[in-house]
This record gives structure tokens, C-alpha cells and sequence, in this order.
């Protein structure tokens, strides 16, 4: 069970990202990424995002979420990388990178971290625009999402 | 003891990060502390809306979470990453 | 509605891949990438892989799945990446990636086109060994993912 | 005329990865074809295995698919790119 987990503010090379789960278990077949970006917002108003966490909780919640992937498909490793602090329009917040040798196990494990990311890990929001910022609101289709899993 | 946290919305609703609460034996799970800190009135009433969080000890808990002398509560909105 | 396919012999940058799906695309959201490898296989005694394919009808395919998954789902582009040739272990065959402002539709948007990949177009695989080669066989599990869809 | 195509493992059993077929009136769905070739026996039977898959002007169809006179017709096996 290889989990990697990094909470920071620097930007990360997805590059990097990518040729690490590569040489975690070369010749093993698939490689499913995600990476979520700091979009527009706010009719463009929008500057980009302050991000909070909860230090120690958010690694214990992640790693936590990645054992239960290990324990739902054949994976090899497991990567996630979210940033905190601010970020501007564009650049990238997440990346959750998996291992497999199957690609459904890849794609499913990929988007359940993802979907459970979005709901228990203790992140929060602040959009930063040219007049103001506010903190964003928790969207209730993130919670379906999650939801959908336990059936 | 217990040392109670708030975040994100919550904290800045408070204008309170942390404190430190005397431990009480009348509490016996996060739904009496949560009740202690309502009845203070504004702003703490902030806490009674229903979608506030609760994490004990960094683990999510909710109202009816069993809690000990020397716990870590943290009460918080919607989590909003990724 | 940007869909973009190469077949080509020789390997390609999944950095590169990436980086052009947020080109396409900056301050959009959400970017889900799959990569396929060869992987070892007949007991460690595979040396590679042997790709061949139905030039003019690959493309036209490929072209039609992803115009069914913009029919389907809110996303930017899909980029199809696949070589054709001969691979060793290891190297990379097949990328496929897309951008959207949701992040599932990003995932199920990569899944679909993937599942109608291995089963629609016309690509072959020779596996190569150290004593002999022979054409791999088609998996009925990739037969029941596409089929999956069409409920 | 009709062109023929052959790919992969067909291909090399048939030892021909292509051919023209004067077009005959009795041609009206691509399964004509293949019986006419079929009859060829070894090694053109291998074409009666259920798997072969059938493509008519580069998109995939089957034995019912109707064809004309100038169409290109091929067979292969199940694929296995990706």
C-alpha cells in the first residue's frame, strides 16, 4: 500500500507527479490523474482563492480515504497533492494521481478519493475578487457525489 | 480541559481560533458543549445552525459523539477543498 | 467542440498532453488524464508489444467516440493519443485526456472514451516475447464496459 | 468490384491483407461476401468463426449490413487496442 500525501503551498510539477507514479511500479499498465484548477468566477470578478485547512486532521482524513480505495481495488499507489494558502485564476490546487494495473481500479479509485476529498477532508475556500472576498459555500451536489459511494 | 478550535467562516464569525474550556461533568458528548457555547448568545449562536461540523479529536464526529476530559473539538462549516 | 487524435509511431510527453489541455482551456476546472503502458506479461517473458491498426477507419472512430462523449457530457476538448508499432515494457501506448469545468464529467467523459477505445477501434496488439510473438486476445470484461454504457 | 481487407491474426491466417472482388449480383449484405469466401475453404474458413468483425467503408457493421457495388469490405478480429 503506497499512499502519498502533500499538503503545501508551493505549486507542484504534475509532470513530476505523473513520472513518480510511473517508477512507483513500472510496466503495471494504468495511470489515471486528476487536477483541479482555480477557475473564473464571479462574472470574472474573481482573483483567485485563499485556501484553509485543518493541519493533522486533513493528512489523517486523506490517508484515511486512501486506505479505503486500497481496500475497494487492485491499486498500487496512491498520490495527492493539495495546495493551501492563495492562489491565483488558473493555477492548480489538487492532483490525485493513481497506479493500477486495471483502469477501471484506477478511474474508480481516482474519482472516489476525489468525491471524498470534496466532502471530509477539512479544507475551505475564500474567493479573493476585485472588490471583496468571502468564503465559498459547500455545494450540495458534492455531497450526492460522496453519497453515492455507500449504496 | 478541553481545547475547542473554529474555522474557516465560523472562526472569522467568532473571532475566535481556539480556547481552552474547563471540563464540565455535565458534558458527556459534543452536542453539550456545543449547547454551553450557544447559550453564551452572539455570536456564539452562530454555532447552532445545522450544518456546523464537529471533528474529535481530528476525526469527524457529530452532535451525539461521546467526549472525554482532555478531548480536541473542532467546530466547523462545509468543507469547500479540492 | 475541440477534439484533437494523433496515431503516431513515436512516443509522446504526457507533460506536454497535459499542458495543452489547459491551454485549451485556462481557468477551467478540472483535468482528468489516462495513460495506458505495456505491462509485463506471460510470466516476465514479454519483451514488448506490436501494435497495428485500420488507418482512416482508427481516426473516424475515435473522432466518433469522442463526439458522443461531447453529447453526453459539459467538456472542453479530448485528446486521444495512440501509438502504433512496436512498444517495450514499460513504454507508454495510449493517452487520453479532458477538460471541463466539472470534474465529473472530466472523469466520465475519459472512462467512456477509453471503454469505446478498447472495444471499437481498430487496433491489434502482437505480443512479443524472448522465444516467440502472437496476438493478444480480446478481454470479455473490456466487452461489458462499453456495453455498460448503453443502459 | 468490392475491396477486401484483412487484419491482424485473420490477416496472417489468410496469409492476404487485401484483394478486389469482382461484384456479383447476389451480393446484398456483407454476409454474402463472407460465404463467398467461406466457400474458398481452408484456410478462408477461419472467416466463419463468430468473432470475426466486419466493416463496411470504414465503419463497424455485420453480417446484415447491406452493401454496393464499390464498397470496401473488411474482417478482423476483435480488437485489442488501448
Amino acid at each position: 500500500m503506497n499512499i502519498s500525501i502533500s499538503i503545501q503551498t508551493d505549486d507542484f510539477s504534475h509532470s513530476d507527479e505523473y513520472q513518480n507514479l510511473c517508477n512507483d511500479a513500472p510496466r503495471i499498465g494504468a495511470i489515471v490523474t486528476f487536477c483541479g484548477l482555480v477557475r473564473e468566477f464571479d462574472d470574472s470578478n474573481g482573483e483567485g482563492l485563499f485556501l484553509e485547512h485543518f493541519a493533522g486532521m486533513t493528512e489523517k482524513t486523506l490517508e484515511n480515504i486512501c486506505q479505503q480505495a486500497f481496500e475497494r481495488w487492485p491499486i498500487i499507489s496512491t498520490r495527492i497533492v493539495h495546495r493551501i494558502g492563495t492562489m491565483g485564476l488558473g493555477e492548480q490546487i489538487v492532483f490525485v494521481g493513481i497506479n493500477s494495473a486495471h483502469r477501471k481500479a484506477a478511474f474508480h479509485a481516482c474519482e472516489f478519493i476525489m468525491d471524498f476529498l470534496k466532502t471530509d477532508a477539512p479544507f475551505w475556500k475564500k474567493a479573493l475578487t476585485k472588490d471583496t472576498e468571502y468564503w465559498v459555500e459547500a455545494k450540495s451536489s458534492d455531497e450526492a457525489a460522496s453519497k453515492a459511494w455507500k449504496k | 480541559m478541553l481545547q475547542l478550535r473554529f474555522f474557516a467562516s465560523l472562526r472569522d464569525q467568532l473571532n475566535c481560533d481556539s480556547e481552552s474550556l474547563d471540563w464540565s461533568d455535565n458534558f458527556n458528548t459534543a452536542s453539550d458543549v456545543r449547547a454551553t457555547l450557544i447559550e453564551r448568545g452572539t455570536p456564539w449562536d452562530s454555532l447552532a445552525k445545522p450544518t456546523v461540523l464537529i471533528a474529535i479529536n481530528q476525526e469527524m464526529g457529530n452532535d451525539d459523539t461521546a467526549i472525554k476530559n482532555g478531548d480536541e473539538i473542532a467546530f466547523f462549516p462545509p468543507v469547500t477543498g479540492g
